[in-house]
Order: structure tokens, then C-alpha cells, then sequence
């Protein structure tokens, strides 16, 4: 060790170079007014918007987050300004911090989608965008993280009208997250970042009903979903050659390296920052001090690890 | 505040700060009510009437996520919470013991209003919704407010939280007790006792379970001279606490106008950011008392 | 209350029903003989073996479970003494129980696993069978649970062959549960039971690497995958008119009672028995003490949930 | 013992029960070595030597399950278990204190066999590898057996169990030490004694580290004269210990014949169930070693 700061910077390509693999999850840090005044953002990787979308949205009625063992469900329903508000009055203050700010784009029909994105390409202070397929039926849109063709398509058109860097946000509640992902990388994604929350259920023994309105589902977060997005991680990093950002319930650094481990090339903090605003800042400097350690690609981490006899396959279960 | 999502005002969270702090002592008040006593001197020289703190006192995640709790009153460098055991998290709380550690995110939320001093102040409070008023109480008198009147109602008398708690020593603070079982005071609602000392000059701070708050609101809104303003203190499950996962909405009256466009009939306003205090004709009742019992979550 | 024990019987159709709704979740009471050693298995609702196959099989190379937050990955590979061996040497022994015993039927082709249930056919003390449509690749077998056309393919097959009782085991490992429950009932299920395991990986930071063997994943079960399984029992119960039998995390009467409020009629238990031999026991007597409450429908129950402003859909999460 | 899944003899848990004792001391044996006695009738009155129990000692699912460990000796309606924080469970069992709970199910698994009892017994030991052997030292003497010889070793002269805690007041007993770095006793490994102490005579008993047990049974192997029997305790992850989950897979060395069929060169077999201990001819040693450490899962 040469004794300064080992360098963590993570070049995702397409221009976006995060200074390290650290950032804060979409949803988690709204567009970073909040925690700016709680903890030092400009010292992260990225900073991922709440999911932006076409016309402003009031989201869900309450209540929209429950916890339970391990993790918290919620349901805001992409409660956010709407693209004019962010492009105009967010993004020239993003201009000004150094925390690079992705926006998380979300929308109901490809042309919502576009319009977002053709908004925010004259604004300024943007990194990137991450394109939130996983999002649920909003207006009857069909949901694009479950078809591999409809996110092919979503991806190919959102490619034709940028040239920032555009990270795919896959939905875990797929048959296949390797399909989705081959199908996006296939036209034209720079990076996928997974997982996205799993569609989870709080039931109330006392007023027996499901907690959360509507159908009475959300989405499940924090630790408990830790063993199924490094699955689903290293099921997609065996699917394609593009970065991968690793989420979902990442708590510390150990967390963060076993993501690493399973072959992400950076992750996200979600739920942690609402237990402590701190988090995501202490899991980069725990991967600081791990940072020798680092560098082992996840392909040869993957091999390092206990071969069956040879002929077996092991199954996934049972 | 009312405007649509996105263009509310940030709270002011530049006060707020992550602090560890130590439990001083954990006093049983009856009732199951307990007052928690810590060291955080970050929230004690910082938090406002009806502000809050994120609290949480276990390593590990069972529970997961911090609890928010009112700041009672603050002394020097010392905080005090009031709550009951109801769940995982306030069951850690109640157990804890002095010299243990209190980890704090505070202060958050919004507080009470009483700039300019109000010439009474009518203090409402129902069962746990005691917890923020012994600060508003002591902030009214240092302001210069005359006449505070703290109306407290309970189920039973054992779960009055002590008048002597809400003055602190200022003789000049007046506490009318009800009970629904009438163990204590006035036999009846809390709400009851509202009518009759309510005037123009007078500003109601009210905080409690929802139904209560509600049948104060409309309790108020059948006076023939309603108070100046009234102000409530109002619950909701709660993510962050600091403004980030839009979690803890709650329904408003809709701001209207073509600059606060509205996708369905009632608007939601953020208990953390703009709240928990929200004037009592902001909460669009009818949609609040329709949701489950915000500890249902 | 008439003072004697309320009837918890369930009727779940074609000549099944359960004593009461708690039974041995497939898996985690292999065929009964050694949790009869511990327990008074004959009180409970139902023993559903281990999965079952055509030939003996192994297993998969240890190490076979490993331990995560709130649950367990397991990759036991379907070790099991074939169904020659279940039809000719246990079956008899479970002709002696009054525990109704549910033969869990895994198989890699259709012809695997109709000459399977063609030897159970012939075999006595058997209850009905449980096809474990969602067990993983085994000799390049097809997944079932994934893919709602082959899953009613093998079905419909099975119910021509059989007047037993036909259970359905769901994986939850599928963008759509509530097609594959719909295809499998219009196939000639008589009941479905989710959910099998979730997919899932624990990395160790030691050894960086995945702890389980080949791919690194196991099948996640365990108070980690409630709100998962409870959101599955409740999409499948809207969307078939059958039984459904809810599993996943249920580790006390509690837990039983929320999958019956999402929709179950029955539930089984699964982890649970590892940490407590007797738990499946203590959920059944903790039913019994709640039995008044427990008439309330799954969709009255739901009903009776909090109800969103009318026009508002609520999106699943974000 | 050794005939395809499912042909498996159904191990003896007729003597298995779940049973609530409760901890009498918690001793400290310096490197980090930790002796817990408890009372805990049922298991003081069934176990034979080799056996273990899944243990718990916590609410909640922090962690999930229960785990294994050795009855490492009897008296009366007491058992001792000994045992090093390693992971969460050890950390929770280290931290008990006396008049805690201590839910037992067991004994489960087989144990060391010793009917008819040897003329030599040679108990290797390796670290917490001693854990099983205070039991069974007794036992063989109580058997009969005129000459029982401890060889204990350790990495560090303060990681060794104590000598005296062997030999359990009979002075029979003899204990011979190794340590990797010379602190005490032999410089050098534990299995470097077995070759002049071992005879057809001789039962060898051992348990231990993997990488130890595979240096025994290449000794073994290797000698001129082997022993009578060699028997080892091993470890695998465990799920229930009780036989229904299949988790605990060992490799052992494939049956053979017709009514053994494999699919696979390699054959498994249960350690809560075939296990732990194990004639060290069955077991797969070259896989054994290619797995991850047992404590990996
Ligand atoms: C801004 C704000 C300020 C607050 N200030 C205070 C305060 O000063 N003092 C105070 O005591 N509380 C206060 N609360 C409420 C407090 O935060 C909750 O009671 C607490 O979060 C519950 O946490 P828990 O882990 O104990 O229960 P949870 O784990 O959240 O709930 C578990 C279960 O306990 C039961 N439960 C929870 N709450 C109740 C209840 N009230 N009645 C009956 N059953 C219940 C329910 O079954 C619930 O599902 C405040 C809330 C907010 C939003
Ligand atoms: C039949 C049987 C009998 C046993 N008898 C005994 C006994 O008598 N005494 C005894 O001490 N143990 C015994 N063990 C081992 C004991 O069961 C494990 O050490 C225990 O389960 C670990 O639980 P844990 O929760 O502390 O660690 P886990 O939560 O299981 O492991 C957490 C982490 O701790 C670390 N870790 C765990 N074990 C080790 C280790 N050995 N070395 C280094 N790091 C480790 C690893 O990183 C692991 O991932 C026995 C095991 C079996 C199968
Ligand atoms: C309250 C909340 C809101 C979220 N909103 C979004 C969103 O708008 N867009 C998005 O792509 N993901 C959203 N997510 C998902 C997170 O970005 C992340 O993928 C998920 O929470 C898993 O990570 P974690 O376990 O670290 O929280 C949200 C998560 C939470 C908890
Ligand atoms: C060790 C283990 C083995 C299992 N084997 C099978 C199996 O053979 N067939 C099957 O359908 N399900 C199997 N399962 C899944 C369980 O039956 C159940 O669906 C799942 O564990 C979720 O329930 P739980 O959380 O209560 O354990 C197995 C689960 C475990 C933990
Ligand atoms: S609690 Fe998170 S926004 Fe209010
Ligand atoms: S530990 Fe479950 S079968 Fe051995």
C-alpha cells in the first residue's frame, strides 16, 4: 500500500466513472437535498434518484411502508415531481456537487419513457440514467423488467436518444433475470444494476388484512432479500459482459464485498441509509480498508469456490 | 407546504444529527406509560416543541428500522421521551437501563407554532399524545404566553401522564384531567373539555390517537367562535424520518390550482417533513380516519 | 364453544382431508420415521415426504445448507431412496398411520414422473400426492414451475392416471405464480401449495466464495421468505377457485393464521421443524386456541383490508 | 450403515428429546476454550460417548438454528459442552450465565464404539476436537479397558484442553501433549505420536480438524500394524441433526454390490445419522479435504 487512498474508482463506461463503487439506492435518498444536510454525499461513488417520471406523481395512499423480520415493505407508488420539476429546478444544483447523479427513469408507455429522458438530456449536472423497468402497472403500462422483448425494445429506442451512460434496473421477480438482462444488454445498455425490491406481503393479525393498500403487496427490502439479489447477481453477471451494480440489502461492508464477490462491480445502498444516514459512507470506508482484497474478479472469486465431483449439477433445491 | 409533490419545502434538517447518547434513567410511570432520560446533547440544545427524534437502542436488525419519538422535554444536555411497550422496538426502549447507549437522528419534522405568542394556549392531549407537550408547555411560558391550559385525557387515571410532568414546576399551568372510565377528572372524552375555553386568542396544540384529533377538529369546526389556530400532532409509519423514502404520507386537502395539480382527489403531505404538526383544516379527516390505526404497520 | 376440540378438518377435495390445517412441509420430515421418534406426528394435518423420484439418487456434494439472516439455503439435490423403495418398504408403514401422508413426486421428463406415480399407484397409505413441479434441472429435465404450459401438460397427464388426491407444489420462482396456478387447475389439480424455496446464495467472505456447491445457489426457506410467500398465496388465491396450501416461513400459530388471512386453507411447516421438532405441533394447538377467529374467509378477509381511494391502483412498490 | 439413500438405518432417536435445562457455571479454560455445564437430566442420563445434542440458547431467529455440539461429560443430571465463540450460536452459548435456559434436543447421532472394549485405547485429539472425550475416557475405563492414552494437541500450549479435565480424577488415564508451536509438550503435530503407540490391540479414537483426522488415517495407512479399528468424529453443517433434513452429507467411500447403486463415484452419508463418527476406512478422505472447512456454511 502506497499509504494514500487506494484508487476505487469504477469506470461503468460510456463516460460514467464512479469515483468509487459506493452509491445511494433509487428511492432511498429522494435527489439528495435530504441527506446532503445529514452526511457528506459528494464523498460517494453515485448518487440514484427516486424513480422520475413524465408528469408529477403523488404516489400511493397510505400506509406505504411496513416493516417486517429483516426488511421493510413498501409502497410509495413513484410518488416524484415529475421530469419538468427535476430537469429544471434538481438538476443545476446537481450540477454543482461532485457525487455523480444518475437519474432513475420511470414511465408507463415507451413514449413516456422517451419523453423523460429527451427532458433531461438538455439539463445539466446528470451522469447518467437509470432506467427503471421494474417499475409496476402505472396507467396500464405494461411492466418491462418481466418481458425480455419489451425491455429490449424500451432499451433500444431509449439508446438511439442518448449518448449518456444508461444503467437497466432489473426486476428480481422474473423466471429469468438472465434473459432480461442478455435481452437489454443486447440493445444497448451500458450497465444493469439488481436487484429491485421482491414483490413481498405484511398480513395484520389484528385487523386481519394485509397491511399495505390496494392489493396489498410491496416491495420487500433490507437484509432479508440479501441471499436473493447475490443470486440474482451472479446469475446476470454469468448472462453478460456489462458492469453490474449489486443491491439489496446491504448493510455494511462485508455485504457489500460479498456482492462484489458474486461479481458485482459496484453497488447501491437502499434500506441501510434509512437505518443509518451514515451507511453507505461507512460501507466505502470499510471497503477502503478491504481494498487490497478487492481485486479479485468475480469470475476467479466464483472459481475459488468448492467444485462438485465432476457430472454432478447440483440443483437449485429440495 | 401544500404545494404539490416535489415542491414542498425541505424541512429544516439542518439541524438534525445522528448522536449516541446514554440513557440516564427509565422511569415507570404508571399505567404502562415509561419516561426515558438520556444524554444527547445535540437533540437537547436543538429540538423544538413537536419535533422529533429517530431512536433506536439494539445492534443487529430485529426491528429493523429506527422508532420515532417526540422529545417530552429537555433539560441541559438530558432529553426525555414518553412511550409504552406496544411493539419490538419500544419493548428495547422500556428495557433499557442507565448507561446504556441511546443512538439519536434529531431533531426532525416540523414543530409547534407559537411565534407570535398566542394569549392562551389550549394543550390537547390524549393518552401518549402527551409526549410532546411538557416542551411545548415550558416554550409557551418562556415565550410570555399568560393562560396554558393542558387538557389531559386517558382511558383510566393510571395512564394520565402526571400533571405535575406537564408544568415542570410553573405553577402558572393549569391541567384539567379526563378519563373515560372517570377514575379521574371529567368522566368523558378529553375533547369535551375544549368548547368552553376556546376563543379567538386562543391557539389549540392537540395531539393523541386519530379519532380523537378528529372529533376535536370537528368539534372546533361547530364552535361559534373558533380559536385562532389549532394544530395537530399526527402519526404515520415511518421509513426515514427524514424526508427520503416517502413513506409516511398522510392525506391533505388538496392545495388546488392549476400550479398544484392533483392525479386523484386527495393529496398527501409527509408526516416527517411536513409534519407531524399540521394545521387542523390541512388533515382531510374523512381519508385519515379511513386508514388503519397508524400502528398497524 | 362446545367445550371438545372445534373441527379444524380441512376437505381439500377428491378424498383428502386433513384432521386440521398444519402439516409437515415436504423436505423437512423426510418419511416420517424419524420425526415419529420425536413428535407425536399422528395429531397433525398432514406429513408431505421428501421429494420422491423415479431411481434413488444421492444428492448434491456437501456442504448442503448454510445458514443466512432469517432462513436457510439448502441444496439437498432431491436425495431420496427412489420410489421402488417409498412404494414397497414405507408406504406400508404409513397404512399404519392416522397422519394422512402426501407423497411428494419429484421427476426430471413426464415419463419419469408418471412412472413414478404409476408405482405409488399400486402402494397403500397414501393420502393423494404432491407434484413437486418446482424442483430444479435434473438430467436436463425441463422446470415445470417455470413455464405454465408444460406444468399443465404434466398435470393433465398425471390426473388421467390417477383418482388420488393431485397437489400442485408452486415455485415462486416465476414472473407469474397465477399463471402457472391457473394452468395447473385447469389441467386437474385439486389443490396448490406455495411456495417452494426461492433461489439464493450466501458468499463467504473467508473463503470468497459461494458457500454451496456448482452455481453457488441454493433454495432460501425460513422467516425470511414470509412476506414472499404471503404475497404468492394471495396472488394464487385470487386466481384459482382449488385449495391452496400456504408455506414459507411459518415458524408459530401467528404465522399460520396470516397465510390463512392471505388466502390458505391449509399451511405447512417447514424450517420451523428444524429449529423445533415440534413446532408444526405448537402452530396446530395455538390454531385450535384462535379456532373461533379463524372462519373468516381469505376473501372477506381481505375485504375487510384498508381500502385505497377509489381510481388508485397501487403500484407494488418504488 | 452404508447402503444407498434410503436403506440407511434410521438412527437410534428413541433416546432423543427436547428438554429445557438450565446452565450451572460457564468456565473459562484460557484460549478462548469455554466449558459450560448445565442441568440437563435427560441428556446427563442417555448420552454415550460421541454423541451430541443441538443446542439453543436465544429467542428469535438470529441465528435460525440450533447447533451441534459433543456431550463432552455427564454427572449426575448435569452435561458439560465444550466449545469456542467462533460465530453467532457460540458467541450467544459463551455469553450464558449461570440460572440460564439451555434447550437440548438429544443425544443424536452414534457414538464411539467400544463393546467389546479394547486392551488399548489411543484417543486423538485435536483442539475443540476434545470436546467428545471426557465421556468416552470414562466409559472405556468403566468398561474395562486397562490402557486409555490421551494424545492432545493444539496450536498453542493455552488452546489445550487441560490434562486433568481428560482424565477426570482417574489417574489410569494417561495424556500426552503436542503443540504446533512447542509452547507444550511434543513441537509438532498431535498424529506424529500415534505410529509407536498403536498396536492390533488398540482402538484409535479421534476427533478433530479435518486436515488432522485425513494426517491420521494416512498414518494409519501407513503402519506396519494397524489397529483393531479406527474410529473419527466428524463434522458437517447442520440443518436439524436429526436425520430429516439431509443436509449433513459426508463423502464416504461407494458401497458396491447390486443393491447399492451410485450414480455417482462418490457416496454420502448423513453425520447426524451414519455420524459423527465414522470408521475412518469409509470415509472419503481425498474429498473430504477438497470440501470448504465445515465452519463455512
Ligand atoms: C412523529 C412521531 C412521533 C411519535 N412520538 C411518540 C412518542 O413520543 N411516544 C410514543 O409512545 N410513541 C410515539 N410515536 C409512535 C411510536 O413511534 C410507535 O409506537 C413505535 O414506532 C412502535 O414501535 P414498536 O417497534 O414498538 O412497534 P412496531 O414493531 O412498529 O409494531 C409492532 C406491533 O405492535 C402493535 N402496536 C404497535 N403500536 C401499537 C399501539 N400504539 N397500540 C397497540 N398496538 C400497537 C401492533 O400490532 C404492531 O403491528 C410517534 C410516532 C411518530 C410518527
Ligand atoms: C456433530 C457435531 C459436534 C460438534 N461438537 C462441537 C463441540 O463439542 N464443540 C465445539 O466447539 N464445536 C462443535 N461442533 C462445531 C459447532 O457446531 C460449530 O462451531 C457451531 O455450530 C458454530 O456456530 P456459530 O453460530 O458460532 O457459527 P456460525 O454462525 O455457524 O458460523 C458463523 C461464521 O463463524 C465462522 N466460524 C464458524 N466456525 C468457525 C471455526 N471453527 N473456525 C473459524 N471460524 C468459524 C465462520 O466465518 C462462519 O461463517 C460440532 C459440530 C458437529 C457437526
Ligand atoms: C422506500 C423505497 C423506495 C424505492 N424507490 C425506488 C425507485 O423509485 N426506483 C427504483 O428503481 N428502485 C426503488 N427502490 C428500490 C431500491 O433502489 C433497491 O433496489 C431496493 O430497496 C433493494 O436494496 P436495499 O435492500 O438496499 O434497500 C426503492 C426502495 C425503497 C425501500
Ligand atoms: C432442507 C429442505 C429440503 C426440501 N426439500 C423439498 C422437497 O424435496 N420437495 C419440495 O417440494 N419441497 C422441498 N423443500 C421446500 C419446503 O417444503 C418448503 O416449501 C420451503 O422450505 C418453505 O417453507 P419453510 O420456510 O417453512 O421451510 C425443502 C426445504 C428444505 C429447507
Ligand atoms: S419517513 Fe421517510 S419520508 Fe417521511
Ligand atoms: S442435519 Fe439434517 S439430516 Fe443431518
Amino acid at each position: 500500500m502506497t499509504g494514500g487512498h487506494p484508487d476505487l474508482s469504477v469506470d461503468l463506461g460510456r463516460g460514467l466513472v464512479l469515483p468509487n463503487p459506493v452509491g445511494l439506492a433509487s428511492g432511498t435518498a429522494g435527489y439528495g437535498f435530504e441527506l446532503r444536510r445529514l452526511i457528506d454525499i459528494d464523498r460517494l461513488g453515485a448518487l440514484f434518484t427516486k424513480g422520475t417520471t413524465l408528469r408529477p406523481r403523488p404516489g400511493n395512499p397510505p400506509p406505504r411502508v411496513a416493516e417486517v423480520r429483516g426488511g421493510m415493505l413498501n409502497s410509495i407508488g413513484l410518488h416524484n415531481p415529475g421530469v419538468e420539476h427535476v430537469a429544471a429546478v434538481y438538476a443545476p444544483e446537481f450540477a454543482r456537487w461532485s457525487v455523480p447523479v444518475v437519474v432513475n427513469v420511470a414511465g408507463g408507455s415507451v413514449d413516456d419513457y422517451l419523453l423523460c429522458l429527451r427532458r433531461l438530456e438538455d439539463a445539466p449536472g446528470i451522469a447518467g440514467y437509470e432506467l427503471n423497468i421494474s417499475c409496476p402497472n402505472i396507467e396500464g403500462g405494461m411492466d418491462y423488467g418481466q418481458d425480455a422483448a419489451a425491455a429490449a425494445r424500451l432499451v433500444a429506442a431509449a439508446r438511439a436518444l442518448t449518448s449518456r451512460h444508461l444503467m437497466v434496473k432489473l426486476s428480481p421477480n422474473v423466471t429469468d433475470i438472465a434473459e432480461v438482462a442478455r435481452a437489454v444488454a443486447g440493445a444497448g445498455a451500458d450497465s444493469v444494476s439488481a436487484v429491485n425490491t421482491f414483490v413481498g406481503m405484511k398480513v395484520h393479525r389484528g385487523i386481519r388484512a394485509p397491511v399495505l393498500p390496494g392489493r396489498g403487496t410491496g416491495g420487500l427490502s433490507g437484509p432479508a432479500i440479501k441471499p436473493l439479489g447475490l443470486a440474482a447477481v451472479a446469475r446476470v453477471r454469468a448472462a453478460v459482459r456489462i458492469p453490474v451494480i449489486g443491491v439489496g440489502g446491504i448493510m455494511d461492508a462485508g455485504d457489500a464485498v460479498e456482492y462484489m464477490i458474486a461479481g458485482a462491480d459496484a453497488v447501491q445502498v437502499g434500506t441501510a441509509t434509512f437505518v443509518d444516514p451514515g451507511a453507505a459512507l461507512a460501507v466505502l470506508d470499510g471497503l477502503r480498508d478491504a481494498a487490497p482484497g478487492l481485486r479479485a474478479r468475480p469470475a476467479a472469486a466464483l472459481r475459488g469456490g468448492t467444485v462438485p465431483p465432476a457430472g454432478v449439477e447440483p440443483a437449485s433445491t429440495g | 407546504m401544500t404545494g404539490p409533490p416535489g415542491t414542498e419545502l425541505l424541512s429544516d434538517l439542518g439541524r438534525a444529527r445522528d448522536e449516541v447518547g446514554e440513557v440516564l434513567e427509565v422511569q415507570l410511570l404508571g399505567g404502562g406509560l415509561v419516561e426515558i432520560t438520556a444524554r444527547l446533547p445535540h437533540l437537547a440544545a436543538t429540538a423544538r416543541p413537536g419535533e422529533f427524534a429517530q431512536l433506536r437502542a439494539w445492534q443487529g436488525v430485529e426491528p429493523l428500522l429506527r422508532r420515532p419519538f417526540s422529545v417530552a422535554w429537555t433539560e441541559g444536555d438530558r432529553c426525555a421521551f414518553v412511550l409504552e411497550a406496544v411493539g419490538s422496538g419500544t419493548r428495547m426502549l422500556v428495557a433499557l437501563r442507565p448507561g446504556d447507549a441511546l443512538r439519536s437522528l434529531g431533531p426532525l419534522g416540523n414543530g409547534f407554532g407559537f411565534d407570535p405568542c398566542p394569549a392562551r394556549a389550549l394543550v390537547v392531549s390524549g393518552g401518549l399524545g402527551c409526549a410532546p407537550f411538557p416542551l411545548l408547555v415550558r416554550a409557551l411560558r418562556r415565550a410570555g404566553c399568560p393562560d396554558v391550559t393542558v387538557l389531559s385525557g386517558a382511558a383510566t387515571g393510571a395512564r394520565l401522564y402526571p400533571a405535575e410532568r406537564f408544568r415542570r414546576g410553573d405553577g402558572g399551568v393549569a391541567v384539567l384531567e379526563a378519563t373515560d372510565d372517570g377514575s379521574r377528572g371529567h368522566r368523558g372524552r378529553v375533547t369535551d373539555l375544549v368548547a368552553s375555553r376556546c376563543d379567538a386568542a386562543t391557539i389549540v396544540y392537540a395531539c393523541g390517537p386519530n379519532v380523537m384529533l378528529a372529533a376535536l377538529a370537528s368539534t372546533l369546526a361547530g364552535l361559534a367562535g373558533p380559536p385562532r389556530r389549532a394544530e395537530v400532532s399526527l402519526e404515520a409509519p415511518m421509513g426515514c424520518g427524514f424526508g427520503t423514502c416517502l413513506g409516511c404520507a398522510l392525506p391533505v386537502v388538496a392545495g388546488g390550482g392549476p400550479d398544484a395539480p392533483r392525479e386523484h382527489g386527495t393529496a398527501w403531505a409527509l408526516c416527517c417533513r411536513s409534519g407531524p404538526v399540521m394545521e387542523v383544516s390541512r388533515v382531510a379527516w374523512p381519508e385519515l380516519l379511513a386508514l388503519p390505526p397508524a400502528h398497524v404497520a
